[in-house]
C-alpha cells in the first residue's frame, strides 16, 4: 500500500524537497503555507496548498488543529512534518493517529521516550552504549546537580531534558558557576520547553560532533547510512556537515554503526533518525542524544550513498520494508554540505530578509542544490534563514572540498540589504585545518576571533 | 518668508511628496509578486504607475495603481470602502447556523452590531464563533453552509454605517 | 606537472563545464568568445576571456589562428577544444603543438586516423571488432559501390568516410537509388568535409545506437567507463541519451567494452573517445565508428561512475596515468540525459532564439543542470539550440525515468519567442517503448508521426 | 536681481529638481530586482519613469537615460560622430610600422586616405595590414606598437572630413 496524499507540514526547502519525492513517487501532496509564504516555491509546487494561518508559527506551522484540518479538508491520509515546527511533537503524532492520518515519523511513544534527552541517555546506556559520566536521568534539585557534579567532576555541562538543537545547554566550570548555570537552564527549559528538568554530564570542551543515519521499518530491520561530522559550527548552529568524518578511525566507524543501530532497536526505532555522537580527541565516542526526524543535512548521506532518504521515509510510514539492507549500502568518496543562509556574518550574524533581485544556484559535476527560493522571491523575516543547502560529491574529500569552493565562488545571491554566508564559508573551507580535518565544535568560534583580531589589530 | 526660504519650503514639500511616492511603489513592489515591468512617478497632481512584466501566461498580476491628487482614490480593484471583510481566523469548516436545522446567525440584508457572531468555524471539533468586527447591514455571505475554509478566507462581507 | 593554463577552444555549456573543472583543479582559464557570445557565462566565468572574432563560428570558434594567437597572448600552455568545432581537427592539433602548445586530446595522427571512418572501420575489424560487411575501406567509384552493394546485398547505406555527427549518410534500397545517393553523398561529403569518399555498409534498419566511454593515457593504460545508450534520438540528433543501455544482455554488454579497450588499444588511443556500436534486435552488436573527443553526453557515465572525465582528460594530457584503474570503476545505479534545446517541435525543430526571461533548473536528489545560460540572459541564433543538459541519477532506470520527469515539469524557461524541447522529452519518457527499453533509433520519428496522425484526426 | 541672476537661479532649482528625480531613480532601481531597460525624467511637473527588461522585450537593458528638462542634454557621454574607429581585424600583434625600427605607417595629426594602411595584426606570422575606412585626420593612435590586440579592439581613431 502507499499513501494517496501527503501533506507536508513545513516550508521552505525541505517542504520542496519532500515534495520532489513525492511527485516522483506518484504521490500527490498538499502544501500548507501562512500569510508570509504566500508566494513561496514550495506552496506553488504542491499539487494542493492551504492558507493554514498568519506568519507566526504558532499560529500556523506549529498550531496542529491547522495542520490537522488541512490535511482532513484535502483528504490527505499522510503528514510528513519535516524538520522542526511539529516533527518532533508526539502529540501531534497522536493527534494525526486520532484523525486517521499517517504521521510520518516513529511510534509516538518511540518519540515521547526519545524526546526524554534524560531518559534516554540511561536507555542508551542500558543497551550497551557509551554514554558520559552524569546524572542517572534528571537531576531532583540544586543539591542533587551539586552531588552529581562532585562524583564526575567539573566542568560539567547541564542540558534540558527537553531540550535539541543547542538550545538550553550550559557549561558550569565549578560550584558556584553551577549555581547560575542550574538556575538559568531550569528557567530557560521550564520557559522555551515546557519542562524544566535538566541534567548533567562531564563536559568535554575539544570534541567532534558526528552523527549516525539511521533508518528502520516495521519488519524489525533497522539499519544505519554512516555518519555525518558536523563538528563545523557556531553556537550549536551547524556550517557545514560533511561525509564520511575525516578523524574516525575505522574501528570507531564501524563501531558507531553498531551502537547506532542497537540503541534504535533498543527504543523500537522506526523511520528515519539520526543518532549523535561526540567524539574526544583521543578518538574516544560517547551518545549524546537522538533526533527523532529527518535532519537538514541528510543530502550529504543521500549523496554518498545514492539513497533517497524521504523516500524510504515513506515506504516505512505506509507499513513497506526498506528497498534495501544493510549489505547493500555503499558509502562511496565524499560529501560536503555547506549552509547558505542570508545572515550577515560581519554584523553578529544578524538575519538579512530581503528581495532575490538575483539568484543564481551553481551546476555542473558533483552539485546538488536545495532550495526554497528562486530569482525574485522575497526571504521573510519571519523564519529561519536558511536559503540553500549547496552539497557536493567527490570521489576524494580534498576534491570535495575543491568542488565546494568551486561552486560557492558560482553561487550567485544579490538583493537589496541581502547578506549570505557564502564568503564566510569558503573562508572557511580554505583554512588548514579544515583541510587537515583537526577542526573541532570550537573551530569556527576561535577562526572568526582570530578574523576580527587580524581586522582590529 | 522670504523668496529664498520659500524656495527651500517648496522644495521639502517636493521632497517629502516624492519621499511618499516612492515609498508607496515600494510598497506595493514588495506586496505583488513577479518582475516590475515600470515605475512612473510623478509630483504634478501626483501620480504613480506601476507595471508588471508578464513572465508567461499566468494571470498577470496587473497591478497598476493610480493615485489622482486631491481626495486620493485607488482606482485599481477599488474595493468599495464602506464594505469590510470578515474572514476565518482559522483553517476549518464554516457554519451559518448554531446547529444543523437552526436559523443562520445572519443573512443578507440583516443588521449586524459590533462583536455580534456571524457564523461557527468548526476545527479539530471545537467550534470557533466569529464576530463582526464593525456594525453594518450584511451585504454577503461569501461561502455555503458546512463547506471548508482556509485561513484568512472571507466569510461574510458587511457594509459599515457611514461616518 | 600539470598545466599553467589551459585555454577552452569553445562556448556555452561545455566551456563552462571544463572550466569548472580547470577552477578545481586549481589551473587558471581563457575564454575565447565571438561577438555573439560577449555577455555570455562562460566568457566571464574564465579568468581571463579574449574576443577573436565575429559571431561566424569560421571566422572565430573555428579559425585556428585566432585561437592559437589567444592562447600565445594569454600564456596558456594547454587548449581543451570541447566537442565540435576544432575538436576532431587533426590539423589544428598538430598547429598547437607547433606552437607549444598541449592539445587537449588524442594525438594528431591519431586523429587522423580514426577521423576516417572508413579508415579505421578495416583498422577495427584488424583488431577483431565485429564490423557490418560492406566495402573494404572508401569505394572508388559508382560502379565499384554497385558491386559491394551486390555482394553484401540492399539495403546499403553510404556513409561519407570524414563524416561525423550523423550528417553525410542516406540509405539506399536498391541499384537505382543507389545512382542517385551515391551522387549526393559524395557531394554532400566533398562541401561539406571537404573529402568525397564514401564508403558502405549493410543497412540495419531497426537498431539501437549504444557507445562506449574510452579512456586512454600515455602509460599504456586503457580503460572503459561502461556504455550510454543513445537510441532516442531523431535525424541522428540524440534527444535522451542513458546508462546503462535498458536493452544489452550482460554478455553483450562485458564485450563491448572489451572490443572499445581493444580498438583502442589497436590505434594507439589516449585521452577521452567513444567508440559507437549499433545492436540489433537480436543483441548483435557492430562498430561504427570512433569519437575522438569529449561527447555531449559524457555526463550520463559520469553520473554512474563518480568519474570526473574532464579531469581525467587533463591528467592525461599533462602525461599523467589515469587516476584508477578498470578495476575500480563501479557503474552504480541509472542515469539519464535530456537534451533540452531552443527549438519549436511544434514547427519542425526550428530553433527558437531569445531572451531568457525566466530561466530556473531544477534541484534537489539526484539531478545535475549543465547549462552555459541563466535567467535574463539571450540565446543566440548562432550557434546550436542546446541550452541546458538536465542529468539525472537514480538506483534504478524506473526512478530515474520518474525523477527526469519530475526535473523537467521543474524547469521554468520562458521567452519570447522561445520554446524548447521540454514538452516533448516529457511526452518521450511517458512512452511504454521507453519505459520498457523497446525503442529503436526510429522510435522517436515514429512517435512524431502518431502524435501528428492524432492532431490530423 | 538682474536676469542672468534670475535664470541662474532657475537653472539651480531645476539643477536641485532634476536631482532629486535622479536620486529617486537611484532609490527605485535599487529596491527593485531586474535589468532596467530605461530610465526618464521630466522636470516639468516633475516625472520620473523607470522600465525593466521586460522579458518579453529583447532589447538589451541599455540602460537609457533621457532628460527632457528645457536645456535637452544628453547625459551619456554621447561618442563623438565624427570620430571613426579602425578596429583590429583579427586576434594579434599590432605593429605601427611595417618593420623594426622603420618609421610608423601613421601618427596622430596624419592625413589618411580610404584604404591607406595604418597598421599591421600579425597572427600566426602572417601579416595582415588594417586599413582605414575613411579619409580623414588621425586623433589617435589607441594601441602602443607591438601589444597584443583582441578581435574588435580599437587601434586608430580618424576624425573624418566634415560633410
Amino acid at each position: 500500500m502507499s499513501f494517496r496524499k501527503i501533506l507536508i507540514a513545513n516550508r521552505g526547502e525541505i517542504a520542496l524537497r519532500v515534495a520532489r519525492t513525492c511527485r516522483e513517487m506518484g504521490i500527490p501532496t498538499v502544501a500548507v503555507y501562512s500569510t508570509a509564504d504566500r508566494d513561496a516555491r514550495f506552496a506553488a509546487y504542491a499539487d494542493e496548498a492551504v492558507h493554514i494561518g498568519p506568519a507566526q508559527a504558532r499560529r500556523s506551522y506549529l498550531y496542529a488543529p491547522a495542520v490537522i484540518e488541512a490535511a482532513l479538508q484535502t483528504g490527505a491520509d499522510a503528514i510528513h512534518p519535516g524538520y522542526g515546527f511539529l516533527s518532533e511533537d508526539a502529540d501531534f503524532a497522536r493527534i494525526c493517529a486520532d484523525n486517521g492520518i499517517t504521521f510520518i515519523g516513529p511510534r509516538p511513544e518511540v518519540m515521547d521516550c526519545v524526546g526524554d534527552k534524560a531518559r534516554v541517555r540511561s536507555l542508551m546506556a542500558e543497551a550497551g552504549l557509551p554514554v558520559l559520566p552524569g546524572s542517572d536521568g534528571a537531576v531532583a534539585s540544586l543539591s542533587d546537580a551539586e552531588q552529581v557534579a562532585a562524583r564526575i567532576g567539573y566542568p560539567v555541562i547541564v542540558k534540558a531534558a527537553a531540550g535539541g538543537g543547542g538550545r538550553g545547554i550550559e557549561v558550569a566550570r565549578d560550584r558556584a558557576e553551577l549555581k547560575d548555570v542550574y538556575r538559568r537552564t531550569t528557567a530557560f527549559a521550564r520557559q522555551v520547553f515546557g519542562n524544566g528538568e535538566v541534567y548533567l554530564e562531564r563536559y568535554i570542551p575539544v570534541a567532534r560532533h558526528v552523527e549516525v543515519q539511521l533508518l528502520g521499518d516495521e519488519h524489525g530491520t533497522v539499519l544505519h547510512l554512516g555518519e555525518r561530522d558536523c563538528s563545523l559550527q557556531r553556537r550549536n548552529q551547524k556550517l557545514v556537515e560533511e561525509a564520511p568524518s575525516p578523524v574516525l578511525p575505522d574501528g570507531v566507524r564501524a563501531a558507531l554503526g553498531e551502537y547506532a543501530v542497537a540503541g534504535a532497536r533498543h527504543v523500537g526505532y522506526t523511520g528515519a533518525g539520526t543518532m549523535e555522537f561526540l567524539v574526544d580527541a583521543a578518538g574516544r565516542a560517547t551518545f549524546m542524544e537522538i533526533n527523532a526526524r529527518i535532519q537538514v543535512e541528510h543530502p550529504v548521506t543521500e549523496m554518498l550513498t545514492g539513497v533517497d532518504i524521504v523516500r524510504e521515509q515513506i515506504r516505512v510510514a505506509a507499513g513497506e520494508p526498506l528497498s534495501f539492507t544493510q549489505d547493500q549500502v555503499e558509502l562511496a568518496g565524499a560529501a560536503i554540505e555547506c549552509r547558505v543562509n542570508a545572515e550577515d556574518p560581519d554584523a553578529g550574524f544578524r538575519p538579512t530578509p530581503g528581495r532575490l533581485a538575483v539568484f543564481r544556484p551553481p551546476g555542473g559535476p558533483g552539485v546538488r542544490v536545495d532550495s526554497g527560493f528562486s530569482q525574485g522571491d522575497m526571504v521573510p523575516p519571519t523564519y529561519d534563514s536558511l536559503i540553500a543547502k549547496l552539497v557536493v560529491w567527490a570521489p576524494t574529500r580534498a576534491e570535495a572540498i575543491a568542488r565546494a569552493d568551486r561552486a560557492l565562488a558560482e553561487f550567485a545571491v544579490e538583493g537589496a540589504g541581502v547578506a549570505t554566508t557564502i564568503p564566510l564559508l569558503r573562508r572557511l573551507l580554505a583554512q588548514p585545518e579544515f583541510a587537515e580535518g583537526r577542526h573541532t565544535t570550537r573551530f569556527v568560534e576561535e577562526f572568526l576571533s582570530r578574523e576580527a583580531g587580524l581586522r582590529a589589530g | 518668508m522670504d523668496e529664498q526660504a520659500a524656495g527651500r519650503h517648496a522644495d521639502d514639500r517636493e521632497h517629502a511628496a516624492m519621499r511618499l511616492l516612492r515609498e508607496e511603489a515600494a510598497t506595493i513592489v514588495k506586496t505583488v509578486p513577479g518582475p516590475v515591468a515600470s515605475v512612473s512617478l510623478r509630483l504634478g497632481e501626483c501620480a504613480l504607475k506601476i507595471s508588471w512584466a508578464a513572465p508567461a501566461a499566468e494571470a498577470v498580476p496587473a497591478g497598476q495603481i493610480v493615485q489622482t491628487a486631491q481626495p486620493a482614490q485607488p482606482v485599481e480593484a477599488a474595493p468599495d470602502p464602506s464594505l469590510v471583510e470578515v474572514t476565518a481566523p482559522l483553517v476549518g469548516t464554516f457554519y451559518m447556523a448554531p446547529e444543523p436545522g437552526a436559523p443562520p446567525f445572519v443573512e443578507v440584508g440583516d443588521r449586524v452590531s459590533e462583536g455580534q457572531t456571524i457564523g461557527i468555524v468548526e476545527a479539530m471539533k471545537l467550534m470557533n464563533p466569529v464576530k463582526a468586527d464593525r456594525a453594518g447591514q450584511v451585504a454577503e455571505v461569501a461561502v455555503a453552509d458546512a463547506e471548508p475554509v482556509e485561513y484568512g478566507q472571507v466569510l461574510v462581507r458587511i457594509r459599515v454605517d457611514g461616518p
